[in-house]
């Protein structure tokens, strides 16, 4: 096992953490916008790891950049979407939770 | 000038002008009409170069893109694909006619005439390239553009029942389709083939096959609305509008069943069929029985004529237990000329229904009491197609019965006499229920003129109907040739 | 191996699971949002199976369209779930066809089924080797594309035909409504509109290039475009629509017309349908490839839409539905 | 056990839930959804059984079919959709339950 | 030319039927003509080809329906006199119908269906081979449900559907025994030998069994007790109707197939080597005397006429079925003669329906006086259906004695008496009413202006028949009558 696969797998494990805690997150938070936030910030960080260790892994550059921009789409689309539901639901007349 | 004819390949030019004629009536919907009638007009002509080029060429099988046939598309002007081909033609062009009568180009539904053009184009294209189509899973797709091409058409009526119609007919097909195409797969996954031709040489009987066969007759059973899988077909073929009822009728349910008699007789001669045969048999039995029965039932007349299509659809599906090996050629032949003889009777039954509906305010039977005048005529079209339905001579009718008695008799099968015989009679009642309507001495309100397109583009199917016995012979002879039966047409005992 | 097999497993025990769940939910919302997921995790069953053209269309069609579809149908059907009220009258062999096709049918052809695949995996070569050996002939370097662009170009044509015919059909039927109202444009929205859509062009043409030789094709890249289209229309771009949207029309047609005038073309030349000349068939395919992908992209595009364009008759429409319906 | 029976299978399974699915459910959208999953069931068997040996690729003409199945069967579903949508426009239902009592006329 | 005439003389009156059916109810004086011209047309053609069968020329049209299966139009001797039959009677009832529907509504539906009807007789008439004849027969059938329900009012409507009860129950039961039939014997032309006596003994069982499924199946036209509840049921069609159904059309097309059965397609000697006429003989002589026994208990003219009929028409099959070349001339005789008398009796009892409203047979009493010439008529006819000589219906009576004889069945001798005596008790009284009891009510005098009894058109036809019936019999042995045309038939049938 070379070094580059510790490294991945490092990752890889690192990531399933994020994406463990966003869907925790997901499932146990109380209101919408708790959710949300907990979905889009661990999961982004989530795929930014899997996407790392991806690119460890890749042998030319060119799926170097197709993997990076595979990110950046994610992160722009999910920071869009977030911001539509949220905004969906203010108008809707979902109150923030408040203890 | 015959060289002309031989070298092109008219029945390939016969899919492509309509559906090419359907994106051109989308594209311009003012003058879909015309569209319309010009392809309507086109068609027959190309069917009888078709014929003509049929009958001086050799080969009866070309593939799409000349790729060998594992891999490439076989497409067949054998008898049966031309028979059909030519029974459309004559079909769609009568009901184009009339449709130009039913959908005014002015006025309050100019939408619907504007929508009926490019999708009733699609589907006669689709049927034309179902009938020449060699490959089950291009039989698939074409199967699927006409269902489509169906769903949409009953959908034009707009009215909340025939909405619902459409969509139950939309999961009805679905759910065929899909069985059709599992079974499909399978066949492929063994062969590696979805060639007629080539996978009635491979064959073998095993259960794989025999599963593969049940799923694909099941799913085009649905299709063409065998008892007890009929319950879709009365309220889809009723709610659409007249033009699209007929369609339906004549040449929509015909399709799955063309596929059925090239799959039953082309491709799976070497399974044991005899007991899905006898199935089939059961089950038309019953369905000319009670289709009668609830056609003598009905207060409407497009239900009455739905139910009886229910009743000779029965009779299609006596081809296959009736086809033993020395009658095979008497039930072909019969369930073809079934197949056209009803195509034309019901599709002037159809119209005239819509006549009579557009210009009496209702398809309501008691509506025709003293029916007189404009109407009365419309109901001496109406029995001169009905004739074709009982199966009075000279119709084809008669003559798909006399064969279909004559295979029974030989096979030994004499059970489907009473049954053949109780649908005459009760195809007559129900036919002299509308007919003592008709004459009943009432006095009758004054109706309105009938468009001339209303009125005889069906008198001149019906006639046809009536006396395509007397012209039958070059129809049978052509559908003869390159049949996948090989005995004598009229049977007599063997000594 | 055993490691891959587990996963087929895994994977195909979800799908099942996926599929039952959702067919079975009592929130038909969320039954969309199980079927969105289902179809992403078949195009991984489909990567699985080898077939990653088929897994890209999945992706586009299962997950992306089909989804769009039922989301936008769902929401123009209301929340209104009130169908337990009318019952319907059945039939006794309504009644009973049900339970039969259930109880008896389905467990014993799919036994049966199970029993002789067992016995029959992979008895036969398949098509592999024939079509390797055409492909420097058929114009393209990639098998899928030159069964579907050349071997099978007939199914491929028809198959433009029922995309076609389903689009007039959806016309034929409602007038096209709004997606969203008009006053919701999100800015944030348009300004991932202004980076996409670019990107989005690009994928497709790389999707499309791309078919040549490695998965991709016409299919895919019209899905991706049409989505881009979605994407403009929820921002409010609009499309002129003089002449009864004739252009509109004229793009929705070009795929289907083409194919067919290239039909006709080799008929009348070669007398065999869809023979391409051998030079020209590269070009033809691409030129093929080309028109379908915008039909393709405006179809879908059009079919989420819903309806045909406000000004198709010259009947009264409501004003306020003519603003952003069928301007793709 | 192959990977291609255990697909095959799978794909059996999977059309037979959505047959079951499609004559049990009346509400129209699940009727679609479960006409889908049948032809995903569909599609796989068709691939499953084109995959030969342990080469991985599958055979490229099922592929072919299969992509053209998956056009036809978004067709139906847009179809179906705005049928349903014009219907419970017309009638306020999801269902088929309306053509029984309007039948009359 | 001569190929051609075969169909003409079907078109003659086919066309004009379907254009009258496009008709508008208006057009009355191009309906006419259309209607009389069709009947001259034919009665041209049937002449032409009268001259051609006497001079042994037989012409044939062969069409193909289906490999094997053609339609087969021929004309020979025994086909010929059934047609100028038709040809004939049809051209008097199409006058007669003119003048009876005047003014009624639906005429244009009437007369069309009126066409097809005697296109569908002649075609019967002209059929060459079993197919053929079945094709035709069949069409009869439904051509003349509409008539029967014409007038619409419900008890039409109830005959018409025991009519097409019958009538289709037969039919099917004919293309079974038909089928069955070319199954087993291959083509089925008519031909003097018959088709079937060359075959297998071991078929014979099947044979017999088709014989009875054809002859009972012929019978429900030809009206054999006890399938001949639909024809006095029939008798509320219009007058012309029953005309054309009692005298030319329907029971002749019966008796006619049955003739065809025996002589063409089984042939007399091996039918009676299977002793399959004996019973025929009994159910038509059991016919002969229960039709006549009903018709006495009949007040109403026409169901008494139809009883009539029914015993009368069996005299056909009682002739046929001796299988005696004397009986054979007797039976066949009949069918020429029977159909001019009875048709006079309907003209008649319609004229007094149609001018005087009388239907009932006690509603006759002194009519003579108002309506001499009608009656005058009747009465010629009556008395030849009684049987008087030299009119018609003794000539045909005399040689279905003789024939009797010559067969070695004497029995037939006191059917025949014993019918007559029958027919003698319900048409004399009715004689005895007309000329000799005076009137109890007044008659409404003729509205004509030159005084006659009712319009040309209908009282032409019955006076032209009577006529006929006297010389039918006056005239029985010269050139050209009947009866010199049946002898010719038995001639070349038995041989001379």
């Amino acid at each position: 096992m070379a070094l580059t696969d510790l490294i991945t797998a490092f990752l890889l494990l690192g990531s399933l953490g994020f994406f463990l805690a966003g869907t925790l997150g997901l499932l146990r938070f109380p209101d919408l916008y708790c959710r949300l936030h907990a979905l889009t910030k661990a999961d982004n960080l989530g795929l930014g790891l899997v996407v790392l260790a991806l690119m460890i892994q890749s042998d030319s550059w060119q799926v170097v950049i197709r993997l990076l921009l595979i990110w950046l789409l994610v992160l722009v689309a999910g920071a869009t979407v977030a911001h539509l539901i949220a905004r969906k639901a203010q108008q809707d007349g979902h109150q923030p939770w408040r203890r | 000038m015959t060289e002309l004819i031989v070298q092109q390949q008219w029945f390939l030019w016969m899919t492509l002008l309509p559906l090419g004629a359907a994106v051109a009536a989308f594209l311009a919907p003012r003058q879909a009409h015309w569209i319309g009638l010009v392809t309507a007009l086109l068609l027959p002509l190309c069917a009888l170069a078709a014929i003509a080029a049929a009958t001086l060429s050799e080969t009866q099988t070309i593939t799409a893109g000349n790729w060998p046939t594992p891999l490439g598309i076989a497409l067949r002007s054998d008898g049966l694909a031309l028979v059909m081909l030519a029974v459309t033609a004559l079909v769609g062009f009568i009901i184009s006619c009339y449709a130009l009568g039913y959908f005014p180009v002015r006025g309050h539904h100019q939408s619907r005439a504007r929508y009926f053009w490019p999708l009733w184009l699609f589907l006669w294209g689709g049927c034309n390239a179902l009938f020449i189509s060699g490959d089950l899973f291009n039989l698939y797709v074409t199967l699927e553009l006409v269902t489509l091409a169906s769903v949409a058409l009953i959908a034009l009526e707009g009215g909340k029942a025939a909405l619902a119609a459409a969509l139950r007919y939309l999961f009805i097909s679905l759910l065929g389709s899909l069985a059709y195409l599992l079974g499909v797969g399978i066949l492929y996954g063994t062969y590696a083939t979805v060639d007629i031709i080539l996978l009635g040489d491979m064959l073998a009987a095993t259960r794989l096959n025999h599963a593969a066969m049940s799923l694909m007759i099941a799913g085009l059973v649905l299709k063409s609305a065998l008892f007890p899988l009929h319950f879709w077909l009365p309220q889809a073929h009723t709610m659409a509008p007249a033009p699209v009822s007929a369609v339906l009728s004549a040449l929509v349910v015909k399709c799955a069943y063309v596929i059925l008699l090239r799959l039953w007789f082309e491709v799976f001669p070497a399974l044991d069929t005899i007991a899905i045969g006898h199935l089939l048999g059961l089950l038309g039995s019953i369905a000319i029985i009670w289709g009668s029965l609830m056609a003598l039932r009905q207060e409407r007349l497009k239900l009455l004529i739905a139910y009886s299509t229910v009743a000779q659809i029965g009779y299609l599906f006596l081809v296959f237990p009736l086809a033993h090996t020395e009658t095979m050629a008497s039930a072909w032949i019969g369930g073809v000329l079934l197949m056209m003889a009803h195509a034309c009777g019901k599709a002037a039954m159809f119209m005239v229904a819509g006549t009579i509906h557009h210009t009496a305010g209702s398809d309501r039977i008691s509506r025709l009491a003293g029916a007189g005048g404009p109407i009365g005529v419309l109901v001496v079209v109406f029995t001169l197609a009905a004739g074709t339905i009982i199966g009075l001579p000279p119709s084809g009718g008669f003559f798909a019965k006399w064969l279909f008695i004559n295979a029974a008799l030989v096979s030994g099968q004499w059970w489907y006499l009473p049954i053949i015989l109780s649908g005459t009679l009760l195809a007559a009642a129900y036919i002299a229920r509308v007919l003592g309507w008709a004459f009943l001495d009432v006095k009758r309100s004054s109706y309105p003129v009938i468009p001339w397109m209303m009125k005889w583009p069906p008198l001149v199917l019906s006639i046809i109907a009536l006396l395509f016995g007397l012209i039958a012979y070059e129809p049978v002879q052509l559908a003869l040739s390159g049949a996948p039966v090989s005995s004598p047409v009229l049977v007599e005992f063997g000594p | 191996m055993e490691l891959a097999l587990i996963f087929d497993l895994i994977l195909l025990i979800t799908l099942i699971a996926l599929a039952w769940l959702l067919l079975a939910s009592s929130d038909i919302f969320r039954a969309v949002v199980l079927f969105i997921a289902f179809g992403l995790l078949l195009a991984l069953a489909w990567v699985r199976l080898g077939a990653p053209d088929v897994a890209l269309a999945e992706a586009a069609i299962g997950a992306g369209i089909t989804g769009a579809l039922l989301l936008v149908g769902l929401g123009r059907l209301g929340s209104a779930e009130h169908y337990r009220g009318t019952r319907t009258r059945l039939t006794f062999l309504q009644r009973l066809s049900a339970p039969v096709l259930i109880g008896v049918m389905i467990p014993s052809i799919s036994l049966i089924l199970l029993l002789e695949l067992s016995l029959h995996a992979s008895a036969t070569p398949g098509q592999q080797g024939l079509v390797n050996v055409l492909l420097d002939v058929s114009g393209t370097n990639h098998g899928v594309t030159a069964v579907l662009m050349n071997f099978r170009a007939w199914d491929t044509l028809l198959e433009k035909g029922v995309l076609l015919l389903a689009l007039i059909s959806i016309w034929s039927l409602d007038q096209a409504r709004p997606l969203f109202r008009q006053n919701d444009i999100s800015p944030q929205l348009t300004g991932l509109a202004r980076l996409l859509l670019p990107i989005m062009i690009i994928v497709a043409g790389f999707v499309l290039w791309q078919g040549d030789h490695a998965p991709g094709g016409a299919f895919q890249s019209g899905a991706i475009l049409s989505a881009g289209i979605l994407l403009a229309i929820l921002v409010g771009y609009t499309l002129p629509t003089r002449r009864q949207g004739l252009s509109l029309r004229l793009l929705l047609a070009v795929g289907f017309s083409v194919f067919l005038l290239v039909a006709a073309a080799t008929l009348l030349s070669s007398d065999y349908l869809l023979k391409y000349p051998d030079s020209l068939a590269g070009s033809l395919i691409l030129l093929l490839e080309l028109v379908a992908t915008a039909s393709i992209a405006a179809l879908l595009a059009a079919a989420v839409v819903g309806g045909h364009p406000p000004d198709d008759l010259s009947k009264p429409v409501d004003r306020s539905s003519a603003v952003n319906g069928g301007q793709t | 056990m192959s990977p291609a029976l255990l697909y095959t299978g799978s794909g059996i399974i999977l059309f037979s839930i959505g047959l079951h699915a499609l004559l049990v459910h009346r509400h129209l959208l699940r009727k679609i959804l479960a006409a889908n999953i049948m032809g995903s069931g569909v599609f796989m068997v068709f691939i499953a059984m084109g995959v030969h040996g342990d080469s991985g690729v599958a055979d490229p003409v099922p592929q072919a079919m299969v992509l053209t199945g998956i056009v036809v069967s978004l067709c139906f579903t847009a179809v179906a959709i705005v049928l349903a949508v014009r219907l419970n426009k017309l009638t306020g239902c999801t269902t088929l339950a309306v053509d029984e009592e309007s039948s009359i006329d | 030319m001569s190929d051609l005439i075969l169909p003409a003389i079907l078109l003659s009156s086919l066309l004009p039927g379907l254009i009258i059916f496009t008709l508008p109810e208006e057009s009355v004086r191009l309906r006419t003509t259309l209607n009389l011209g069709g009947a001259v047309v034919k009665l041209l053609l049937v002449a032409l080809l009268f001259f051609h069968v006497a001079k042994r020329e037989y012409t044939e049209l062969r069409l193909p329906l289906l490999p094997d299966m053609e339609l087969v139009l021929r004309a020979d001797a025994l086909s010929l006199l059934f047609l100028i039959l038709s040809a004939f009677l049809w051209f008097l009832t199409t006058i007669y119908a003119i003048g009876y529907l005047e003014d009624s509504p639906n005429r244009s539906r009437f007369f069309g269906f009126f066409s097809l009807c005697v296109s569908a007789t002649t075609g019967i008439a002209l059929a060459g081979d079993m197919v053929t004849f079945v094709i035709f027969y069949e069409a009869l059938t439904i051509s003349t449900y509409p008539l029967v329900i014409h007038r619409g009012t419900p008890a039409a409507l109830h005959a018409g559907r025991i009519y097409l009860a019958y009538t289709l129950g037969g039919g099917v039961v004919l293309f079974i025994a038909t089928v069955w039939l070319r199954a087993i014997a291959g083509p089925l032309d008519f031909s003097p030998d018959g088709v079937v006596a060359s075959l297998d003994p071991a078929l014979h069982g099947s044979l017999t069994i088709i014989f009875a499924l054809l002859i009972l199946s012929l019978g429900v036209k030809a009206a054999l007790v006890p399938l001949h509840i639909w024809l006095p049921s029939a008798m509320i069609a219009p007058a012309p109707v029953s005309a054309l159904l009692h005298a030319v059309a329907v029971v002749k097309a019966g008796a006619f197939g049955i003739i065809r059965v025996i002589h063409d397609i089984f042939g007399i000697g091996f039918s009676a080597e299977l002793n399959l006429l004996f019973p025929l003989a009994l159910m038509a002589a059991f016919t002969i005397i229960y039709g006549s026994i009903r018709a006495l208990s009949q007040n109403d003219l026409k169901r008494r006429l139809a009883f009539s009929t029914v015993s009368q028409v069996s005299y056909i099959l009682l002739g046929v079925a001796m299988a005696t070349p004397l009986a054979t001339i007797g039976g066949l005789v009949h069918l020429v003669h029977q159909g001019v008398m009875k048709i006079t009796l309907f003209f008649c009892a319609g004229n007094l329906a149609e001018t005087l409203g009388i239907h009932k047979i006690d509603e006759m009493d002194g009519v003579g006086r108002r309506m001499p010439w009608t009656m005058a008529a009747f009465t010629v006819a009556a008395l030849g259906m009684i049987g008087l000589p030299p009119l018609a219906g003794f000539i045909s009576k005399w040689y279905l004695g003789l024939g009797g004889l010559a067969a070695g069945q004497p029995w037939v001798i006191i059917v025949l008496i014993g019918s007559t005596l029958l027919n003698a008790s319900y048409f004399l009284p009715v004689l005895h009413r007309i000329w000799f009891v005076p009137s109890r009510q007044d008659w409404p005098s003729s509205t004509l202006r030159d005084g006659r009894e009712t319009t040309w058109a209908l009282l032409i036809p019955p006076l032209i028949t009577a006529m006929l019936v006297v010389m039918l019999g006056v005239l029985a042995h010269s050139v050209g009558s009947a009866l010199y045309w049946v002898e010719l038939i038995a001639t070349r049938e038995y041989g001379p």
